[in-house]
Formats: C-alpha cells, sequence, structure tokens
C-alpha cells in the first residue's frame, strides 16, 4: 500500500472554550472514498475547513502528500486558497455557487488557479492566452458533460435544480485538477433518483484518479460507496474502519442511537 | 376608475406631507428684527403637490401591476430592449458606429461650449468605467475614488510647475502613481469586508485633500496651482477653441481604449475571478483564487483610470485645488456607476452622460437644480434599484456534438 | 495638567456630540445594514424645527423654561417624522435590491433635504437662540467645562443608559435585536418587520433631533450644511465603536473627539482629521469590527 | 419677497435663452456684451449674486442713455459656483457666445481656473471681490483687474493695526484652510514677523464646520496669545468669538473682509461686540456710492449685499474704458483703464501696471453696539 496522500494527526481546533475538534487523527490513502459520519453538530464540518484552511486549527499537524509528485506540504495556517492549489478542492454543505454567474462560468473560476493570463495577456489577447482561454472552456465543457449539465451553460447557476446545484459545485471543485476532492454532504436534498447518479458520478471521479473524503448523512449512501468511515461524535473521533467495522461498533451505536433517543 | 379609497389614502398623504413639511415650509423667522413670515401658501402647494404625486405613483403601480398579470410566464421571451441590442451584433455593430460617428462630428455640430460640457462628461465615464471596475464588478465599496482623481491631477501639476513635463510624459506616470497608491492603500485595507472597507476609503480620501489642503511647501495649499499647461500636439500652437476640441478627442480617445480594456478584462480570467470574488469571498478562495492579489489588482486598476482622468482634468482647467476632490465628487462617481448599471459598461455610460449632462442642462432650473439631482437620484433608485442597464454576461456556443470547438461571442 | 485637563474635557463635549448622532446611525445599521447618510440631515433638520419653533416663542414672550422643553420636543416629533418618512419613501421599496442601491438612495435623500432646508429656509448661517442657560454653580469652572458641555455629557449619558435599557428590557427592543440578527426568522415568530425599521428609524431621528438642538445652542449658529460634515464624523465615530452596538457608538465617539482633541492641543489642528481617519484606519486593520463590534464569525 | 421671485424667474430665462443660443448666430457689433460671472448658486450665491444685481442696474442706465457709442450694452450672466472646474465651462461658454468684457469671477479659485481661457480669447476681465495677490503681482494675466485690494494689502492693515493701535505682542495667526483665509493668514505672519514688534505665538487652521472649538481656543490660551487675527469667514469666526466668551477669554480678535459683514453680528450677537475687522475703505460720503445704494434701494427695496459697490465699480470701470478706448479691443481697453480715471463707488479710480485700482485700501472696523464702526 503506498503513502497516504492525506495525514491529519492530533487536529484540534477551539473556539473560546469549547474544543469542536479535539485531538483527532485520519489519513486517506490513493484511490481511496473515505467517509466522515457523525450525528448532528459533532464537528465534521470545522473538521473540513480546518483542512481546507478556512479556520486555523488550534493544534495538531495536517500534512498533504501529492501522489504523483510525491510533494508533501504541511497546510497548517495556509490560505486556502493555497491549500487549492495543492491538489485539494472541495465543495460546500450549504451551496456556495457564484449565483449570477453562468455555470459554464462558474466551472470556468475552478481553472483559475491552473491558469495565467493576467492584465496585460487580458487586454491584448496574445496567441498564449487565447490559447489559454481555449483550453479553460474546452475543459470546463467536458467537466460539464460529465456531470451532465453540458445543456445548461449558459444557464445562470442560480437557476439551477438543487441537486444540479450541487453536482456543479463538484464540477466546479473538479476543474481545479484536485487529487483528493472533499466532499460536505453532497446528497443532502436529493432524490433517491438523484441520489443514485451522485453514486455513479463519485464512483466515476474516483475511478479517473481522484481521491474522496466525504461527510453524510445517508448511510446508505456511505456504506456503499466508502472504503473506509471515521466516525465523530462531540468533536472527537470514536470509531473508524471498513463500513462493517464501523456498522458493528458499540461506541457508533451508541452514538447515533442516544441522538435518536435525543430527538 | 379610480378607486375613492386610493384617492382617500392620497389625501391622507398630502395631509402627512402638509404636517412633515410644516415647520421648514411654512414657517420662516428672522431673529434679528424678531419677525415671522407664516407662508400657508406652500403647505397648499405641498399638500397639492404629493396629492398629485400619490396618486400618479398609484395609476402607475397599477398598471405595471396589471401588465406583469399579462405577462407572467413569458419573461425570458421579453429581454428588456436594451439587453436584446447589446446581445445582438447586427444591431450593436452599427450602433456602436452611429455613436462614433456622432461623437467624432460633435465638435462641428456643436459650439465650443458645448464640446467642453461633453469632454466633461466623457471624463467621468472614464471615471466611472474606472470605478466600475472596483465596485461593479468585483465588489469592493470605495467612497474615496476622489483620491485617486486628485493624486493623478496633482501630478500633473506639480511634475509640470517644478519640472516642467509635458502632458504626454505625465499622463502614464500620473496613472501609474495613483495605481500605485491604490496598492499602497489597498494592503492594509482590502481585508475589511463592506462598509467597513467603504468608511476607511472614504477617510481615505479626506486624508489625500486634508494634505493636499494643509502641506503648503509641496502643494500650495488651498490657493491651488495655476498656469498648468494644456496638453501638445506635436509642439503646435493652438488657439483656445481648437485646444478645446483637442482635448475633447484626446478623451474620445481615452474613452475608446478605456471601453476596450475594461470590456477585455471584464471577460478575462481576471475578470472573471472579480466577478466570483463579489459573489461569493469564501468560495472563492476554495477554488484557488488568492483574493487579496485579485483585490488589489481590481484597486490599482480603478486608481490607473482615475489617475489619467486626473492628469487630463489638471490640464482641461489648468488650476487645480483640493476644493474640486472633496467626498462629493466620490458620491457622484459612485452614483454613476449604481444608476447605470453596476458592471454594465454602457449602463456607466449612461449612467455618467445623465448625471453630469443633467445638472449643466437643469441649469434653467438654477437653484433648484442640486434638489432635482437628489430627487431623482431616490426616485432613479427606487424605480431602477438594479440600474439603468445591467449587466449582459457573455453566452457561449457550443457545436452539439464535439466538446472542444467551442465559439463565442462577447 | 489644567492643559490636559481642559483638553480631556474639551473631547469628552465633542465626543458627546458625536455620540448623540452616531446612535442612530448605529441603530439604523444594526437593522437594516443601510449606512443612512441621511441621517446628518435628520439631525440638522431637529436642529432648524428647534431653531425656528424656539424663536417663534420667544418672539411670542414664552419664558424660557417652555421654549426649551416645546422646542426640544417638537423637534423630536418632527425629525422622528422625516426619518420615518424617509424610510418609507427611499429605503423600504429597496430592501431587496441589490446592496449598494439604499446606498445610493441615502446620498440622493441627503443632497435633497440640504436643499430643501436651503431653499424652504437660507443658505445663511442663523444665529441659534442660547436654549442651555449659564449655571451659577458652573462659574468656577466654566474656563474648563462650561454649562452647555455639562448638559451635553449628562445627556449623552442618559440617552445611552435610555437606549441600552429600551434594547434590552422592552418588547420593542427585543423585537430588534431579533430582526437585527436574523430577519426572516423574526418574521417567522411573529415579529411585524416593517414595523420594527420604521420604530428604530424614529427613535434614531428623534435623538438625532435632540441632538441638534444642544449642538445648534452649544455652537450658536445653524445653517442647511451643519448635517453633512457631523454626519461624517458621527459615522466614522459609530465604526470606530463597532457599527451595530450602542456602546460601541459612545464608545467611538468618545475616543474620536478626544483623539481630535489632544491631536489639536498637542500637535496640530492643521490634521485634525488627518489624525480622526488615520485612527480609524489602523483600529480597523487591528480589529476589523470596531472597538466593541463583535467580531464576523464566517459560517461556511 | 414676490419681486425676487420674479426677477430670478427673468434671470432664469434670460439665462436658459443663452444657454440655447447657438453662438454662430449672433454677430459681433451690434452690441456690446458685458458678461457677468460668478457664485450665483449654492452656499457662496450670496457673494455672486449682488455683482449680478450691480450690473444690471449699471448697464440699464447706460443702456437708458443710448448705450455706448451707439451700440447697447448685453448682459451675459452666467453661474459658476466658485468652483474652478466649472468656473472653465463658464468662461468657455461666455467666449463662444463672443462677449467683449467680463465682470467677475468671484472667489480667487474659480477666477484662476478662468483667466486664461479670457486671456486667450482677448477678454478684459474685471472681478469685484477675487483678493488672491497673485491674481495681479504674478503678472501672468495682463488681462485681469479688480476693484477690491489684494489680501496681502488686506492683512497689512490689520497687522499695522494690530501692532500699532492695539499694541499687540503675541499673536496666534488663525485661518479656516480656505483658499482665501489660509492665504491671508500667511501674509499676516510674514508681516508680524518682520516687524520685529510682536511675535506669533500661534498659527494653525480650524476645520470649517466642525462641530467644535474648544480645543484650538484652549491652545490659543496656553499660548498666552494676547490677539487672534482670523483669517476666514463669519461663520467660523464668531464660532471661535462665542467659544472664547465661553472660556471667559478676553483677547482681541482682530479679522478681515469675510467677517466684516452684517451677518457676522446678528449671528454672534453680543459675542461680537469689540471685534475689530478690515473692510473696504468707508464710502458713505461719497455722492457715486450714495446714489449706487439709492439705485438697489428702489430697484430692489433691500440694502445691497457683499462687493456691490465693488461690482458696481467694475461695471463703471468697464464700461467707462470702452466708452474712452472707443472700441473692444483688449490693448485699447487696457490702456483706458490705466490712464482714465473714472468715478466710481470706491472713490475716483484708475488701475496700476498689474490691474490693481490705485486708490482703493481697506480700513479697520470695529463691532460696536450691534454695528461695525470705522477705527480711526
Amino acid at each position: 500500500m503506498s503513502e497516504a496522500i492525506l495525514k491529519v494527526s492530533g487536529l484540534t481546533k477551539n473556539f473560546g472554550g469549547i474544543k469542536a475538534i479535539d485531538n483527532v487523527d485520519l489519513d486517506i490513502r490513493p484511490g481511496e472514498i473515505v467517509a466522515l459520519i457523525g450525528p448532528n453538530g459533532a464537528g465534521k464540518t470545522t473538521f473540513f475547513n480546518c483542512l481546507t484552511g478556512i479556520y486555523t486549527p488550534s493544534a495538531g499537524d495536517i500534512r498533504l502528500c501529492n501522489p504523483k509528485s510525491g510533494l508533501k506540504t504541511k497546510l497548517n495556517g495556509m490560505k486556502p486558497n493555497k491549500i487549492t492549489e495543492k491538489g485539494m478542492a472541495r465543495t460546500f454543505q450549504n451551496i456556495r455557487l457564484f449565483p449570477t454567474m453562468s455555470v459554464l462560468e462558474n466551472v470556468m473560476i475552478g481553472r483559475h488557479c491552473r491558469t495565467k493570463a493576467f492584465i496585460l495577456g487580458a487586454i491584448f489577447r496574445n496567441p498564449a492566452t487565447r490559447r489559454e482561454e481555449e483550453e479553460i472552456i474546452e475543459m470546463s465543457y467536458d467537466i460539464l458533460k460529465k456531470i451532465g449539465l453540458h445543456k445548461e451553460v449558459n444557464e445562470e447557476a442560480r437557476n439551477l435544480s438543487y441537486g444540479a446545484q450541487r453536482r456543479l459545485e463538484i464540477g466546479r471543485a473538479l476543474a481545479t485538477e484536485p487529487f483528493l476532492l472533499l466532499l460536505d454532504e453532497p446528497a443532502a436534498g436529493m432524490n433517491p433518483k438523484e441520489t443514485e447518479a451522485l453514486v455513479r458520478l463519485i464512483r466515476q471521479i474516483c475511478s479517473e484518479g481522484h481521491s474522496i473524503l466525504l461527510i453524510e448523512h445517508d448511510m446508505k449512501l456511505v456504506m456503499s460507496l466508502s472504503d473506509r468511515i471515521f466516525v465523530m461524535d462531540y468533536g472527537k473521533k470514536i470509531a473508524q474502519g471498513t463500513p462493517e467495522e464501523v456498522r458493528s461498533n458499540p461506541a457508533v451505536i451508541k452514538a447515533y442511537l442516544g441522538e435518536e433517543v435525543d430527538a | 376608475m379610480f378607486p375613492l379609497k386610493e384617492l382617500k389614502r392620497s389625501a391622507l398623504i398630502a395631509l402627512w406631507f402638509a404636517f412633515l413639511t410644516f415647520p421648514i415650509m411654512v414657517i420662516k423667522v428672522d431673529p434679528i428684527e424678531r419677525t415671522v413670515e407664516w407662508r400657508w401658501d406652500n403647505m397648499f402647494f405641498i399638500a397639492l403637490g404629493s396629492f398629485v404625486i400619490s396618486i400618479l405613483s398609484k395609476v402607475y403601480l397599477i398598471r405595471k401591476e396589471r401588465r406583469a398579470g399579462r405577462k407572467k410566464g413569458n419573461r425570458s421571451i421579453t429581454e428588456p430592449f436594451m439587453q436584446r441590442i447589446l446581445r445582438e451584433p447586427r444591431f450593436l455593430y452599427p450602433l456602436s458606429l452611429a455613436v462614433l460617428v456622432f461623437a467624432l462630428s460633435f465638435p462641428y455640430l456643436f459650439s465650443t461650449y458645448q464640446t467642453n460640457i461633453m469632454t466633461t462628461a466623457l471624463m467621468y465615464v472614464v471615471l466611472g468605467l474606472g470605478l466600475n471596475i472596483v465596485v461593479g464588478v468585483a465588489g469592493l465599496l470605495d467612497l474615496g475614488y476622489v483620491a485617486f482623481y486628485a493624486v493623478g491631477a496633482y501630478s500633473y501639476a506639480l511634475l509640470n510647475m517644478h519640472f516642467n513635463m509635458g502632458f504626454w510624459a505625465v499622463l502614464p506616470i500620473g496613472g501609474l502613481f495613483a495605481a500605485f497608491l491604490g496598492i499602497l492603500l489597498g494592503f492594509p485595507v482590502l481585508r475589511l469586508r463592506g462598509d467597513y472597507l467603504a468608511i476607511v476609503t472614504l477617510g481615505f480620501g479626506e486624508i489625500i485633500r486634508l494634505i493636499l489642503e494643509n502641506w503648503n511647501d509641496f502643494s500650495q495649499g488651498p490657493s491651488g496651482i495655476a498656469n498648468i499647461a494644456r496638453p501638445g500636439f506635436f509642439g503646435m500652437d493652438m488657439s483656445f477653441a481648437g485646444g478645446i476640441t483637442y482635448i475633447y478627442y484626446l478623451v474620445v480617445g481615452l474613452v475608446i481604449v478605456t471601453i476596450f480594456v475594461v470590456n477585455r478584462l471584464q471577460n478575462s480570467r481576471l475578470g472573471r475571478a472579480w466577478l466570483a470574488l463579489r459573489e461569493d469571498e469564501i468560495a472563492c478562495q476554495a477554488m484557488g483564487i488568492d483574493k487579496t492579489k485579485t483585490k488589489l489588482v481590481a484597486f490599482s486598476l480603478g486608481a490607473f483610470w482615475a489617475g489619467l482622468v486626473g492628469v487630463i482634468f489638471a490640464a482641461k482647467t489648468t488650476f487645480v485645488n483640493p476644493a474640486s476632490f472633496t467626498f462629493l465628487e466620490s458620491a457622484i462617481i459612485l452614483s454613476i456607476v449604481v444608476l447605470g448599471g453596476m458592471g454594465s459598461i454602457v449602463g456607466v455610460i449612461f449612467g455618467a452622460l445623465i448625471l453630469i449632462l443633467m445638472p449643466e442642462y437643469l441649469r434653467a432650473l438654477s437653484e433648484y437644480r442640486m434638489l432635482a439631482f437628489g430627487g431623482i437620484l431616490v426616485v432613479m433608485m427606487v424605480f431602477r434599484p438594479e440600474g439603468l442597464i445591467s449587466n449582459v454576461r457573455r453566452s457561449y456556443q457550443f457545436k452539439k456534438q464535439s466538446s472542444g470547438q467551442a465559439s463565442d461571442r462577447s | 495638567m489644567d492643559y490636559f485637563i481642559e483638553l480631556f474635557f474639551g473631547g469628552l463635549t465633542r465626543g458627546s456630540i458625536y455620540a448623540l448622532i452616531a446612535l442612530g446611525y448605529t441603530m439604523v445599521y444594526g437593522i437594516i445594514g443601510l449606512i443612512n447618510f441621511a441621517h446628518g440631515e435628520i439631525y440638522m433638520i431637529g436642529a432648524f424645527t428647534s431653531f425656528i419653533v424656539a424663536t417663534v416663542l420667544s418672539i411670542y414672550g414664552f419664558p424660557v423654561l417652555a421654549i426649551v422643553v416645546i422646542a426640544g420636543l417638537a423637534a423630536a416629533v418632527w425629525s422622528a417624522s422625516y426619518g420615518f418618512t424617509i424610510e418609507k419613501l427611499a429605503y423600504r421599496p429597496l430592501r431587496k435590491a441589490p446592496r449598494l442601491a439604499p446606498l445610493i438612495s441615502a446620498i440622493g435623500m441627503s443632497i435633497f433635504l440640504q436643499n430643501y432646508v436651503l431653499l424652504a429656509q437660507t443658505s445663511d448661517f442663523l444665529p441659534f437662540p442660547a436654549l442651555i442657560p449659564e449655571f451659577a454653580f458652573m462659574e468656577p469652572v466654566a474656563h474648563i467645562v462650561g454649562s452647555s458641555d455639562l448638559v451635553i455629557l449628562v445627556t449623552t449619558a442618559l440617552v445611552m443608559i435610555g437606549l441600552t435599557f429600551l434594547i434590552k428590557f422592552t418588547k420593542i427592543g427585543k423585537a430588534m435585536r431579533a430582526t437585527a440578527q436574523d430577519k426572516t426568522m423574526a418574521v417567522l415568530v411573529g415579529i411585524n418587520v416593517d414595523r420594527v425599521i420604521s420604530a428604530t428609524f424614529i427613535i434614531g431621528s428623534a435623538l438625532a433631533a435632540i441632538g441638534g438642538l444642544l449642538i445648534a445652542s452649544h455652537i450658536g449658529q445653524i445653517n442647511f450644511y451643519i448635517g453633512f460634515i457631523a454626519g461624517i464624523k458621527a459615522f466614522t465615530a459609530a465604526v470606530l465603536g463597532g457599527i451595530g452596538s450602542i456602546p460601541g457608538a459612545v464608545l467611538g465617539s468618545l475616543v474620536l473627539g478626544l483623539t481630535e482633541s489632544f491631536a489639536t492641543g498637542y500637535v496640530s489642528s492643521d490634521y485634525e482629521d488627518v489624525f480622526a481617519f488615520s485612527l480609524l484606519v489602523l483600529i480597523l486593520i487591528f480589529k476589523p469590527s470596531g472597538l466593541l463590534g463583535k467580531a464576523e464569525t464566517k459560517k461556511v | 419677497m414676490k419681486s425676487a421671485l420674479k426677477k430670478k424667474l427673468f434671470v432664469t430665462a434670460v439665462a436658459l435663452s443663452f444657454a440655447l443660443t447657438v453662438p454662430v448666430a449672433t454677430i459681433a457689433g451690434d452690441t456690446i456684451k458685458f458678461g457677468v460671472a460668478g457664485a450665483q448658486s449654492g452656499d457662496l450665491a450670496s457673494y455672486g449674486i449682488p455683482t449680478v444685481k450691480a450690473a444690471e442696474l449699471v448697464v440699464a442706465a447706460y443702456n437708458a442713455k443710448g448705450g455706448i457709442n451707439g451700440k447697447k450694452i448685453e448682459l451675459l450672466i452666467e453661474d459658476d459656483v466658485c468652483k474652478p472646474e466649472v468656473a472653465t465651462n463658464t468662461a468657455t461658454k461666455l467666449v463662444t457666445d463672443g462677449v467683449d468684457v467680463v465682470l467677475g469671477h468671484i472667489c480667487s479659485g474659480a477666477t484662476k481656473a478662468a483667466l486664461p481661457i479670457y486671456k486667450e480669447a482677448g477678454v478684459v476681465v474685471m472681478s469685484p471681490s477675487a483678493t488672491n495677490p497673485g491674481l495681479t503681482q504674478s503678472g501672468d494675466y495682463p488681462n485681469f483687474f479688480r476693484t477690491i485690494a489684494s489680501d496681502d494689502a488686506q492683512a497689512k492693515t490689520e497687522v499695522d493695526f494690530a501692532i500699532n493701535v492695539i499694541g499687540a505682542k503675541k499673536i496666534a495667526v488663525i485661518h479656516d484652510k480656505g483658499d482665501y483665509g489660509k492665504g491671508l493668514a500667511e501674509f499676516a505672519k510674514t508681516f508680524v514677523e518682520q516687524s520685529g514688534k510682536a511675535e506669533v505665538v500661534l498659527f494653525e487652521g480650524v476645520t470649517p464646520g466642525a462641530v467644535d472649538y474648544t480645543a484650538i481656543v484652549q491652545k490659543i490660551k496656553r499660548k498666552g496669545a494676547d490677539t487672534v487675527i482670523f483669517g476666514g469667514y463669519h461663520p467660523e469666526a464668531s464660532k471661535i468669538v462665542s467659544m472664547m466668551k465661553k472660556k471667559r477669554m478676553n483677547l482681541n480678535f482682530i479679522s478681515d473682509d469675510g467677517v466684516k459683514d452684517d451677518t457676522f453680528i446678528k449671528v454672534a450677537g453680543k459675542n461680537a461686540e469689540g471685534v475689530y475687522a478690515s473692510g473696504p475703505q468707508d464710502n458713505s460720503t461719497n455722492p457715486v456710492s450714495i446714489a449706487a445704494i439709492a439705485a438697489h434701494k428702489e430697484a430692489y427695496n433691500e440694502d445691497p449685499g457683499a462687493f456691490y459697490e465693488n461690482a458696481y465699480s467694475a461695471a463703471l470701470a468697464l464700461l467707462n474704458a470702452i466708452e474712452k478706448a472707443g472700441s473692444t479691443d483688449m490693448a485699447a481697453i487696457v490702456k483706458a483703464l490705466q490712464n482714465e480715471k473714472v468715478e466710481t463707488p470706491v472713490g475716483n479710480i484708475n488701475f496700476d501696471a498689474k490691474g490693481d485700482a490705485v486708490g482703493v485700501g481697506f480700513a479697520m472696523y470695529q463691532v460696536r453696539d450691534g454695528k461695525y464702526v470705522e477705527v480711526k
């Protein structure tokens, strides 16, 4: 087995006196689909925000290792855009598309960190810029085809259906050419048919060489898709392992049952 | 028929305004002579005026509702007239050509005075387009834009006075100075959000003006710098009217260049990043866009145009003093952008022409013109909050089968 | 030391003056997120109304105390009416509009109101009657703190306490806080948001009017332009203290007033405003949401 | 009130008709085009409107006599709001309309901006109120004249008075950071320093419109000044004077033409008592001045406003020069202005080579019992 592409050790995040994340370890190996589950408020999204640089972790270590170049980077304290450049992209739980930009442009934004044209290039449109622009459009269109939105290229993103918006977020993240994709509740609000299509899409993306870390509440999706599962509760990691292992873990059952009883 | 209920409502509104304006409109006191003048006729006019306006606006609303009811469902087909013209090249090109021909023949059709006014208006077009990059496209609320304008103007005034530098040499320098200052200021403040940024830029604009006012050794203080050279044309000596026409063409040229550049910028990698930044900063960063750098570029590019126009302003007026660079000036340029339609080039052009030419032609209203100006600003915003002409995003055409064959039109 | 104390009290008075206007700014901003540029004009209208009423009453021979009370009430009532009307006409239709539209509408309203008063009254400066009497017991310290300074200081303190009480403990205050936090939720729990916003404008405007009366009486003159300059400063103060926060507005105003006073006293009044704005920039760089503003938590 | 409104409508209509006139239509020669430019709206309108009235009265009187050399005089009135950038438009408009001479502009900044345009067009300009010394002393504008003395002359009058008459030793020079006030204050400072008899203990500007002047007043006290020389306009002056009274300070307060205005006394009330201000020499015994004021009272039923006499004088001087020169050619008019004396409300004047009126100067006044009284 090759080296982990993401290795998180002892990650802790405090808000005031509250430990939203408490000493969590996690690792992802190339080609894996890993799920992060846990009851509401367990700290999953906070965990994502720490990974992607939106929050600065209070303690711990986040290391990213590019499987192709073997380049290792410590992500703590890095700006979100730098982290994306390093090859880790994400989607958001509460969809954050660019609402009045077109579907195609949303994906084109994802190409930003992989392209170079600047002020002078934009003004003079020299051959290099033009070529780059064509490549951006081409590649973005290919991604739209992959996620099935190529018929809506010029539609404003806010006019898309909920499921389509979620897919567009994935497409936009893919455009940044990540080797690790973080999906925050990608199936939330989808109907069963859309969920099915999403599962196919995630499998396809994974088969194309992107590793995936996802947060999800849809247990059926998680169990059928994931290679390994990490479980969090009250900011702590309470279990990890294959779907079978996790399913039979008493701590996990207690966390979920406890939640159900409470509700 | 007009319902009675609405008449009653309008009557109540009239009463309310009669009450509201009572102390200011009706009573006029002379505290020295200790006399009071009761101007009851004013109350009558106010009541009558608000009654009529309230009825008219109600009629407008009712008709609008009816129209909206009829049109429900096919909104996308009845695209606004202007939008269609802008989207269709077969309309846009001939129209642009006609505008260009008109602009070029303007000095021959109208008097020197009219040309001079038009030059001023066109300068504001460029200022508006520059600020549009900052506010309209990148969404950074800048209330101190006039500072960069002042930097450009004083660059030329000072370099001309001390080193006898010519207009053409200073034109790029003034722009670059302003852009540099934009970076310098932007660095600490651009991480502020929304309205905090607004007040800091406002303060910065005031600081620049106050420095110009107080630092006599540097800027000659409030009495300003006079006798600034007009722009030359290969050393040619020009008559007075010739000079005005010349500056006019110069500004027309600058407008064309600005439109070209701003248009290209908007439809580039950078322009997309600005738009994305305006819509969602966090998502933007997560997509790998360097927030600070992108904002700084927008800020300093906007400043660059202000600097250029500042140089032209100094050359045109041949005199600069700090009084020309007050907050009101920033507010007017901002109004141009918002009124025209944020992010829309054509909108900004319209906005500038309307806002700058309006007070000139409102001169007939003499002392009422600023009142009208303020009122019109409010009314326009209430009726068209998204501006006169909203931005037309570029659309892309793809041939059905092959993915790569992308052709686009702007 | 004497000089320091003099400057300190001078700065305190100046800060209190800003605070009376800044409170309205901060309330409106807190609730609808709008920089209400016309607020300075409301203050000006308050000053004018009290000027007109006071002069008329004094011509008809009313006693001073009655003049103060009636002029103050009239100023509050009319300013509140203007605030209410302006919100309804120029801001309410724009509540769902793009963010900058209400701002431009406010700038337009500010220009309109200035010229309205200019045309209906005069462009000249007018002498404002001294409504605040010279207290005999203040005479020994009059060279440091005058009677009007005292009244302004006390009023500002009372207004701040009253306002804090109103926001914390009354029904309308609670509704205001709810609306400020989340408009949609406020509607869901049965708060009439339109009513609350109107109330905010009414209260803020009435405060500005009281400020108008006190300040004009302190300075002794008014014209149609006083609102603009005072408004910009008050707004700066509100932002400095953390816009949306009531104690913040007062603290910001006092800090601004003291800074200006000491800058003039120990450096030069040439650069008084440069100091004021530089302070603002510095504070915002290190504390991006002002002195007492709540740090914006990024919700992702 | 009614007639004033009618007047405004009339002026408006005139201005409008000019705005619509295409310049080609006007053929030079049938009339003498007499331009009037200055602030006629905005916050400085009160300084510009009296000039318009003076021009109207003088021109009406001339036309009633049959004009000049058989030509009627036509008024072209333009507003510049006292803003330099607007003033260039105003000047362009007047030049385009074929103006022969211009009475204006009112503010120094606007005048400076407009002058090059008139210079190139060969138009003589005479201001009733632009006092910036550079306008005449720089020698840049051979076409410029004025019927008011320049700021440095005024500052000299103030300083001489402060030192020699009231025996000031420690002088605080305060200004309003404006073009006029600061320029004046700088001259005052220089003159005090040159005299060697007194010292400038403080030289600072206040922000116009600021809500409170306590700090600067405390600073004046701390510096131990016995006299304040203030350069600026009356609103700030009355605020400072009142604040000084509030702080129980009793200093000599000397100010300028911008304060020698009855509005100052009205606004400052009893705090104004004892304040000194320099202003144009008293012309109340001059028959031309008496006639000019009487004409204004008859036409408008009120006392004339600021710079009325200067404007009246300028209009008389300009028209007299055209008459004497027998043409509207710039060189001829300039020569006539320099050589031909003319009786005006500000005295029997001609102009020196730089453009300043010979024999027009300043006198000192003091507020006594609510009135400005000349101090001899």
